[in-house]
């Protein structure tokens, strides 16, 4: 949640023109973590060369996790790294996004029976906003999984959530 | 971990001054540690003292998982994902052992293909290697340029097998495909245009000026000490070892193709430095296309899979099979009991050994060379973690 | 009212004031499109496209950077020392917008014409370390505090070939407002001191070799002040996350962005003045005049901009020792062997 | 040299302590010798001119259910031989002396064999886990190994 997120009480045309204007800002610049855990990473990695270029939708890699929107857990997490993710996680500046890429970030993956190191699932540790299946999820589908990010944002808002 | 040492500094004035050694956390997450490798380093200014490594932030319980299949075969997408980055080789080996112990003879345009797939394989991880050793250098160019040849070789195994980074192509006892009609062709046009891109790669960072000096002289391994280490591939052939498995121990029908042997031959600086390392992965890609362009050429006719048993059931013993792969020496330990899952596999993962040695390596130098050091040993933490 | 809007400025608090405003326009102009400049030009050196998805290729994209960089949260590390944290940015950025000031812009456009004008610059943006330092000391992160000592070490470095380079080219026009100094190139390329000045022949021939070493000094230790590749080593990535500013998001974060890149034409600024003959057309009095004089002006700055991008994004990096031995080994020598060959030429 | 070779030169040198060997009809041929005599046995075998088995390639321990083994696979880039050392362990006394002294690679094979196995090396200088946490419990590929429920508040099983 950034400074001004659901701190009015009501929306009005002014919250609604300006919600536009500022989702469209933070979905149109999502700066991606340089961050890869497993096999995914290198298709993380693919993603954003020449061929398919996430760059197009202006995701940038940046290196520390102050200066980034969206965290792509790209790989197997493990119980020694969950720890690690968390805290990552937690660095991040609001708003803050997350995608899970992969079967293993999403609940295990292959892993999921014999495991014993591997973590069931990213999301028992991070919140996660979009999942892409696939083990590796090729590069389309992460860019797939960014639109859908993209489309999550694009109806936040201003004003207060209503209980419905 | 050893307490810092304190030593006190005079200064012209006559104060005196307290210096400490500096604990830097290397990782996990870290640009420049190729995934979650984390190393402790201790720092005396800029200067490397101490480089503890902590593995593990990969383990993901592969060998457990291979005692728990439900036949031999099953094991391959495990394999797959052992190295992440050259998971033909991966393959490879593991067939090359599981045949060793199964005693099944393959045919022979199974291992033309493999061949060449495991050659392609090698082109693809090198290119990684190289482009994501630029990016520690501070080059981010070569990495793109790399990367847009490697996705035509990724195209070729999407069109044999369907899959781009884990293909699950290589069984026991033979392929799970043919090759399609048209790859002989695209593979040709791929050995040709790449020999152009390693000229531009080698002009805009190889023989940079810059670069030379950054990595010339830089991590020094000797000729024993990488022995010692059980250091291989392109680490070993760095320090000035010939040693090639392809070649001294011939698996698969690599004796039948022309090559060369590529060892570091200390051009820059001294043998065995950052420089030989990421040069004789360079090179070794032109061997590759050599052995592809002869493999393709001469590829014969036939079935690509003998018929074996789904759930096989070996002799009780046990088998190890070894493929040099683009880290290194790719070893499968199997070990058999009378049931039709393997009792016990251990992978000798050529990055796991070849990382071993970096504390040794990366003592009294810069904070900037062990980026450079850990970039030139070519880690891929699925394989060191397993 | 309009005679209120006029008395308000003739006052010459109220105009001043304004005038200060102008540079600040300029830079966060100047800043978007480099914002996008650089990437587009990165990208088409690499073989891709950068931002095409919002705007017509991808043109709004700075503006989405800038309104999500205002948006994002404020994080100040629990550990963090955060007086010195708060101000660290800021510091940084007045220091690059007061050596502003000096920039003649146009022919009839300077915001201080003062005469110690490119003194008053090299004192100025000296404040910049001051702000990295402190960046660095306050995260109270080891990466950070990494990438602060060795931009102080750099910058306080190259400084010195810098200024030594400055003082040749001071010796050679006798002044240092900057805007003398760009009158005395004007009337066409031939005057230019890069190609000897508006001298005598023989003395001009002499000029132009020292002038094109001094230029070749004063853009290296340029490069290096700005923290660019190959001397981006302050905030190194792939070896000390992004050095000072590590710890820094949202705002704050965007202010050292800015002032980076604001850093970056002050110094390309500087290499026109001295060398490229500042706002003055290359054709003499051809497209010459006040606005002409301001288009001349930005465009080449633009260029040494284009410049440094061009390498940044084709060389790898320096290593810190080696850094200190450019400066200290080879650029300060030639710098003083330089001065004393303008000394000669000068006497001549 | 042979295998055969390889192993009369050690029965001849060591004696009782090489206790069993196939050298015939396996895959790789191998030798069973006395734990406690294989960092001897080890040394000679790096440091015979006829041997010189400077080249470790690969360290595993096996849980044989009841006892467990280590084999090693030697290897000499002089002479271009392999052979393979086993040795084997009661379960309840797992202790194994360390090579580490002679082939500086097994330090990270063992330190490997001893997290996920429990095998001690004795007269190993930096007998740590590797992969596993430092605070995990259980060696996890021992045959008998129970999966924890919760590691750190997480929950393991699926």
């Amino acid at each position: 949640m950034g400074l001004l997120d659901q701190r009015f009480e009501s929306s009005n045309v002014v919250v609604t023109t300006m919600d536009k204007l500022l989702n469209w800002a933070r979905l149109s610049s999502l700066w991606q973590m340089q961050f890869g855990l497993a096999c995914c990473a290198i298709e993380m990695m693919a993603a954003s060369a020449s061929h398919f270029d996430m760059m197009r939708f202006g995701v940038i890699p940046r290196a520390t996790p102050r200066q980034c929107d969206v965290m792509i857990v790209s790989g197997t997490v493990t119980l020694k790294m969950a720890s690690r993710i968390k805290r990552l996680y937690d660095q991040m500046s609001e708003p803050r996004y997350v995608i899970s890429m992969g079967s293993c970030a999403n609940c295990g993956g292959p892993y999921w029976e014999h495991g014993y190191h591997v973590l069931k699932g990213v999301d028992r540790v991070i919140p996660v906003d979009v999942y892409v299946p696939g083990c590796p999820p090729r590069p389309e589908a992460l860019i797939e999984g960014l639109i859908k990010l993209q489309e999550k944002i694009r109806n936040e808002s201003l004003a207060q959530k209503k209980a419905v | 971990m050893s307490e810092p040492t304190l030593e006190t500094v005079t200064t012209s004035t006559g104060r005196r001054l307290r210096t400490e050694e500096m604990v830097v956390n290397m990782g996990p997450q870290h640009p420049s540690t190729h995934g979650v490798l984390r190393l402790e380093v201790v720092l005396d200014g800029e200067i490397v003292v101490d480089v503890i490594p902590h593995l593990g932030y990969l383990h993901r319980c592969f060998e457990k998982h291979c005692e728990h299949m439900t036949n031999y075969q099953q094991v391959v997408p495990y394999v797959d994902r052992m190295d992440y980055v050259a998971a033909m080789t991966n393959e490879h080996a593991y067939v090359v052992a599981a045949e060793k112990l199964l005693k099944i003879e393959v045919p022979e345009r199974v291992h033309y293909i493999r061949i060449i797939m495991a050659e392609l394989q090698r082109i693809a991880s090198h290119l990684i290697a190289i482009g994501t050793f630029g990016i520690d250098m501070g080059a981010f160019t070569p990495f793109l340029y790399y990367f847009r040849d490697r996705e035509r070789i990724l195209d070729l195994f999407e069109m044999t097998c369907g899959a781009r980074l884990l293909y699950n192509y290589m069984w026991i006892g033979g392929l799970s495909h043919d090759l399609p009609p048209q790859f002989t062709e695209k593979a040709k046009e791929f050995c040709t245009d790449f020999k152009r891109t390693m000229k531009e790669v080698n002009d805009l960072l190889n023989y940079n000026e810059i670069f030379i000096k950054r990595t010339a002289n830089v991590g020094v391994l000797p000729k024993d000490l990488a022995v010692n280490y059980a250091c291989s591939g392109p680490m070993l052939r760095g320090s000035g070892v010939d040693w090639d498995l392809r070649r001294d121990d011939p698996y698969t029908l690599y004796d039948r193709f022309e090559w060369n042997v590529i060892t570091g031959n200390g051009e820059m600086g001294s043998v065995g430095d950052v420089w030989d390392r990421n040069m004789v992965r360079q090179r070794e890609m032109a061997e590759s296309v050599r052995i592809i362009e002869q493999a393709l050429a001469s590829l014969p006719e036939g079935d690509v899979q003998k018929a074996v048993p789904k759930r096989i059931r070996p002799v009780p013993g046990d088998a190890y099979g070894r493929v040099e792969g683009p880290r290194g020496e790719l070893g499968f330990y199997i070990v058999a009991e009378d049931s039709v899952t393997p009792y016990r596999l251990k992978a000798r993962a050529p990055a796991f050994v070849n990382l071993s040695v970096i504390n040794e390596i990366s003592k009294g130098a810069m904070l900037a060379d062990l980026v450079a050091i850990v970039g030139s040993i070519d880690i891929v933490l699925g394989e060191v973690d397993r | 009212m309009t005679d209120f809007i006029a008395t308000l400025l003739n006052d010459p608090i109220v105009t001043t004031v304004l005038l200060a405003f102008v540079p600040l326009v300029f830079i966060l102009v100047y800043a978007l499109v480099v914002l996008y400049g650089e990437m587009k030009m990165a990208a088409h050196i690499q073989n891709r496209l950068a931002y095409m998805e919002n705007g017509w290729h991808g043109t709004l994209q700075p503006f989405a950077d800038m309104l999500k960089l205002l948006q994002k949260e404020d994080i100040i590390p629990a550990a963090a020392d955060k007086f010195f944290f708060m101000l660290a940015p800021y510091l940084v950025f007045v220091g690059t917008y007061a050596s502003f000031a000096v920039l003649p812009f146009s022919s009839g456009f300077i915001g201080s014409d003062i005469d110690l004008g490119l003194f008053y610059l090299v004192a100025a943006s000296s404040l910049v370390v001051v702000g990295l330092l402190m960046s660095g000391w306050a995260s109270n992160n080891k990466w950070s505090l990494f990438g602060a000592l060795r931009s102080a070490a750099q910058i306080v470095s190259y400084e010195i070939p810098g200024v030594l380079a400055i003082l040749g080219v001071v010796m050679v026009t006798g002044t240092l407002n900057m805007q003398t100094m760009t009158q005395m190139q004007d009337g066409g390329i031939q005057n230019w001191l890069i190609l000897g000045g508006n001298f005598p022949l023989g003395q001009k021939l002499a000029l132009i070799p020292v002038m094109v070493l001094l230029f070749v000094i004063y853009l290296l230790s340029s490069m290096a002040e700005v923290n660019r590749t190959p001397f981006d080593l302050p905030e190194a990535e792939s070896e000390l996350v992004q050095g000072y500013n590590t710890e820094y998001s949202g705002m704050k974060f965007a202010i050292f962005y800015l002032a980076e890149y604001a850093n970056l034409f002050l110094v390309s600024a500087v290499v026109v003045v001295m060398f490229f003959g500042g706002w003055t057309s290359p054709f003499g009095s051809f497209m010459s005049g006040p606005v002409w004089s301001a288009f001349w002006f930005v465009a080449k700055g633009m260029f040494f901009v284009f410049f440094n991008v061009w390498l940044r994004w084709t060389l790898p990096r320096l290593r810190v020792d080696q850094l200190m031995y450019v400066s200290w080994k080879v650029l300060t020598p030639f710098a003083m062997a330089a001065i004393v060959a303008v000394g000669f030429i000068m006497v001549m | 040299m042979t295998a055969q070779e390889i192993h009369d030169l050690l029965k001849e040198r060591f004696g009782d302590a090489v206790t069993a060997a196939k050298l015939e009809n396996v895959p790789d041929p191998f030798a069973v010798v006395a734990a406690d005599r294989v960092r001897d046995i080890a040394l000679f075998c790096r440091d015979d001119e006829r041997l010189r088995f400077d080249y470790l390639m690969c360290l595993s321990g096996v849980d044989y259910k009841g006892k467990f083994g280590v084999t090693y696979h030697l290897h000499s880039l002089t002479h271009r031989h392999k052979f393979v050392l086993k040795v084997e362990v009661p379960a309840d006394a797992p202790n194994v002396p360390s090579v580490e002294s002679v082939w500086r690679t097994a330090d990270w094979h063992e330190r490997e064999a001893f997290d996920l196995y429990g095998i001690v090396f004795t007269g190993h200088p930096d007998l740590r886990r590797i992969l596993l946490p430092y605070d995990w419990e259980g060696h996890p590929l021992r045959k008998d190994y129970q999966v924890p429920e919760f590691y750190n508040g997480m929950r393991v099983p699926y």
